[in-house]
C-alpha cells in the first residue's frame, strides 16, 4: 500500500531534542485527528525509541538520529526511528522487560513500554552499524481529506 | 471546519476560526462564496475573532472577497480583528479598502 | 509472589510520574495488572514472570490514560490555546511584555512543548498602545503622515502601482517596504535626499489621485 | 560559527502539510525560550515559504519541500526551505510587495510578510531547478540548557 502523507525528520542526538522529536511526529499525526489517548500513546512509544537512540546508541558520542512517519489510507501509522550508533547484540533479550545493559539508572521497560502502547513493533539491529526500530499504530479509521493536487 | 455562517438584520456573517493558511483558506472561501452567492446579502462580515492564526492567505481571503461583494453590489466588513493579527493586517494595507471594523460601533 | 513483585509495579508507575496522573492511581492499576498476571502466570509458559507479568501491568497502567482519553486532540488544543491567549493577555498587561514559553508552562503548570502546541502562533498580546476594546473609531485611522497609513494607501492601489515607471516602483518600495531612509534611498537610486524627498511626494499626489477616481 | 543545535525536516508538497511543518519548527526553537510573539513571526515566515513552495514550486505537482533548521549560541536561528519546482524567473521582482504570477486568490504578500516579521531573507532560485529561502532571526538570548553530552 502506498502512504498518503510521509515526512522524514533527522536531528542530532541530544537530550533537549527528545521533546521536539515527540512534538514533530505529533503535529504530523494530527492530521489524522486523534483523540488524546491515542496521541499519547503515540508520543510516549516515540519517546523511548528516541531516549534509547540517545543513550544506547550513541553513547557518549552524538550522531544523528532519524525518523519517517508515514500515514496510510486505512488509518494505519508507522514511525521509524533509526540511528547509527552500536546496535544491539541480542534483539530479542534486548525487548525482554526489566532487562537492561545501563545497570541501575534504567529500568530496562522501554521496548516493554512501546509494544504496550502501539500495536506492533520492529526492530532491526546490527553491531557497529546501527538500530532502526519501526512503531505501527492503527488509528480508528475517520473520513480523511487529503489534498488530491 | 473552519467557518460558520450565520445572518442576522440581512448581514450575513462568516465566523472564522483556527488557523487560515492556504489549506484551510480554500474551504472558508467556499462556504463562503456559495452562500453570499446564492443570497446576495448587502453586507459581509467576516468575523476574525477566533482566528489564531494566519499567513497571507488570510489576507487573499479578505480581498477575493471585497472583490465578490463588488460585483454583487454588497459590502464587505472585517470585524474583530483579534490583537495578534493586527500587524499582517497593516502590512497588507487592506484598511485602505475601507473594510476594517472595531468591536464597538458595528 | 504479589509481595516479591511490587518492585515491578513501582518500576511502572514510576515511568509515568508527570503525566497528569496521580502516582498512587498509577500504582494501583500496577498492582491490579499484578493481581491479574499472577492469577494468570503458569510457569509452563517457559518465560520468567517479569516477562509475563510488565505488559499486564503496563496494560492497566495504560487504561488509566484511556479513560477520558478520547477526546480529540484538535478539540483540547482548542481549550488550550484559549487559555493560553487569556495568560497572555494578562501577562502583558501586568509586566509590560510578552511572556516567553517557559513562562507560560510555569503559570499553566503544562510542558513547554505542549504550551508550543496550544500556542497556534497566533497568540499576540494585546498591543499596549492601541486599546483592544476601542470603541470609539470604527473605522481604524492613523495620523496622515504616518508611515503606516502611506503603506496602506500603497498596497491597496495594488493595480495603481502597476501604472508607476520601474524607477518609481523601486522607489517607493525602498522607501515604504524596505524602511530606508531617504538618504539611504538616494545612495541606491543615484539620487540626491531632496529629489528623492520631491519624487516621492509627487508619485504619492498621483497615487492618491488615481485612488480618488 | 557552529551551530549548537540542528535538524531536518522533509515532507510531501500537500498543503495539509503546512501547519506540520510551521508546528514542527516551532517545537525546535523551543528550546531558545521564545517569547509568544517571536514564535508567531517565526511561524508566520515559515507558512509563507512553505506555501510559496507548494503553490508555485510544485503548482500541480507533488514534489518533496526540504526545511533545516539551526540554532547558534548567541540566539540566532536560520530556517532553510528549499523546493526543487520550477524556480523563480526575476527574484527581486518576485519580493516586489504586490508582486504575484498567481493572481486571483493570492496577494503577493508573502515575501513582505517575511521579510517583516523576519530579521533576514535571502532568496536563492534558479529556472527549473528549484528555490531556497533562507530566513534568519535573532531572538533575545536567553538561558539556554544545552545538552552537553
Ligand atoms: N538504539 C539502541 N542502540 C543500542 N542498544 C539499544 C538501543 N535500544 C535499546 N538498546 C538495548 O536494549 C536494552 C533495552 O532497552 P529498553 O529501552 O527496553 O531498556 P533501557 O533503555 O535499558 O531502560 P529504560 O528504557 O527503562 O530506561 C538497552 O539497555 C540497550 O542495551
Ligand atoms: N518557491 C517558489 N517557486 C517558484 N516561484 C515562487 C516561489 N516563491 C515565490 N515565487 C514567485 O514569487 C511571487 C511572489 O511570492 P509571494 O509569496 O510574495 O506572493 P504570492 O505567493 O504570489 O501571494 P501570497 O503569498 O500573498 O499568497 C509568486 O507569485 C511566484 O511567482
Ligand atoms: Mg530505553
Ligand atoms: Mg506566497
Amino acid at each position: 500500500m502506498k502512504p498518503v502523507n510521509e515526512m522524514q525528520l533527522s536531528f542530532d542526538s541530544k537530550s533537549n531534542n527528545e521533546s521536539f522529536a515527540r512534538s514533530a511526529v505529533a503535529s504530523f499525526i494530527l492530521q489524522l485527528d486523534p483523540t488524546i489517548g491515542e496521541m499519547a500513546d503515540i508520543k510516549t512509544a516515540v519517546s523511548e525509541a528516541v531516549t534509547n537512540a540517545i543513550v544506547h546508541g550513541y553513547r557518549d558520542t552524538i550522531g544523528t538520529i532519524y525518523i519517517k512517519s508515514q500515514i496510510f489510507e486505512n488509518g494505519k501509522i508507522t514511525i521509524q526511528i533509526k540511528d547509527k550508533g552500536v546496535g544491539i547484540e541480542d534483539v530479542p533479550k534486548a525487548m525482554e522487560p526489566m532487562f537492561t545493559t545501563a545497570g541501575g539508572e534504567r529500568a530496562g521497560l522501554g521496548f516493554a513500554v512501546m509494544q504496550s502502547f502501539m500495536d506492533n513493533i520492529r526492530v532491526v539491529s546490527k553491531q557497529d552499524k546501527g538500530t532502526t526500530v519501526t512503531l505501527t499504530k492503527y488509528l480508528i479509521p475517520r473520513v480523511l481529506s487529503y489534498d488530491k493536487r | 471546519m473552519n467557518v460558520q455562517i450565520t445572518s442576522a438584520d440581512g448581514a450575513l456573517i462568516a465566523l472564522l476560526s483556527g488557523e487560515i493558511d492556504h489549506h484551510t483558506a480554500r474551504e472558508i472561501r467556499k462556504e463562503i462564496d456559495s452562500q453570499a452567492e446564492k443570497l446576495h446579502p448587502p453586507v459581509l462580515k467576516l468575523d476574525f475573532s477566533q482566528v489564531q492564526f494566519m499567513d497571507s492567505s488570510g489576507i487573499g481571503l479578505i480581498m477575493g472577497r471585497f472583490r465578490l461583494m463588488q460585483l454583487l453590489g454588497g459590502m464587505l466588513l472585517v470585524i474583530n480583528v483579534p490583537p495578534h493579527l493586527e500587524r499582517i493586517i497593516s502590512l497588507s494595507g487592506v484598511g485602505a479598502l475601507g473594510v476594517l471594523q472595531y468591536k464597538g460601533k458595528e | 509472589m504479589i509481595q516479591n513483585n511490587l518492585g515491578l509495579v513501582h518500576a511502572c508507575a514510576k515511568r509515568f510520574k508527570n503525566k497528569g496522573i496521580e502516582y498512587d492511581d498509577l500504582y494501583g492499576a500496577g498492582c491490579e495488572g499484578l493481581i491479574k498476571a499472577v492469577d494468570r502466570f503458569d510457569t509452563e509458559y517457559g518465560v520468567q514472570f517479569s516477562t509475563y507479568a510488565v505488559p499486564v501491568i503496563l496494560g492497566e497502567i495504560k487504561r488509566l490514560f484511556r479513560d477520558g482519553g478520547t477526546v480529540k486532540v484538535s478539540r483540547s488544543l482548542k481549550e488550550l490555546s484559549m487559555k493560553i491567549s487569556k495568560e497572555t493577555a494578562r501577562f502583558t498587561t501586568e509586566h509590560g511584555r510578552e511572556p516567553t514559553i517557559s513562562e507560560l508552562s510555569q503559570i499553566l503548570d503544562i510542558e513547554p512543548g505542549q504550551v508550543a502546541e496550544g500556542v497556534n502562533a497566533g497568540m499576540r498580546p494585546m498591543s499596549l498602545t492601541g486599546a483592544s476594546d476601542d470603541s470609539e473609531a470604527s473605522q481604524i485611522d492613523i495620523p496622515a503622515d504616518d508611515y503606516e497609513e502611506k503603506l496602506t494607501e500603497l498596497l491597496s492601489l495594488r493595480q495603481v502601482m502597476y501604472t508607476l515607471s520601474e524607477d518609481d516602483k523601486r522607489l517607493i518600495n525602498l522607501r515604504f517596504f524596505k524602511r530606508k531612509t531617504q538618504c539611504e534611498t538616494g545612495e541606491i537610486l543615484n539620487m540626491s535626499q531632496v529629489q528623492v524627498s520631491r519624487r516621492e511626494k509627487k508619485i504619492l499626489v498621483q497615487l492618491k489621485e488615481k485612488l480618488t477616481v
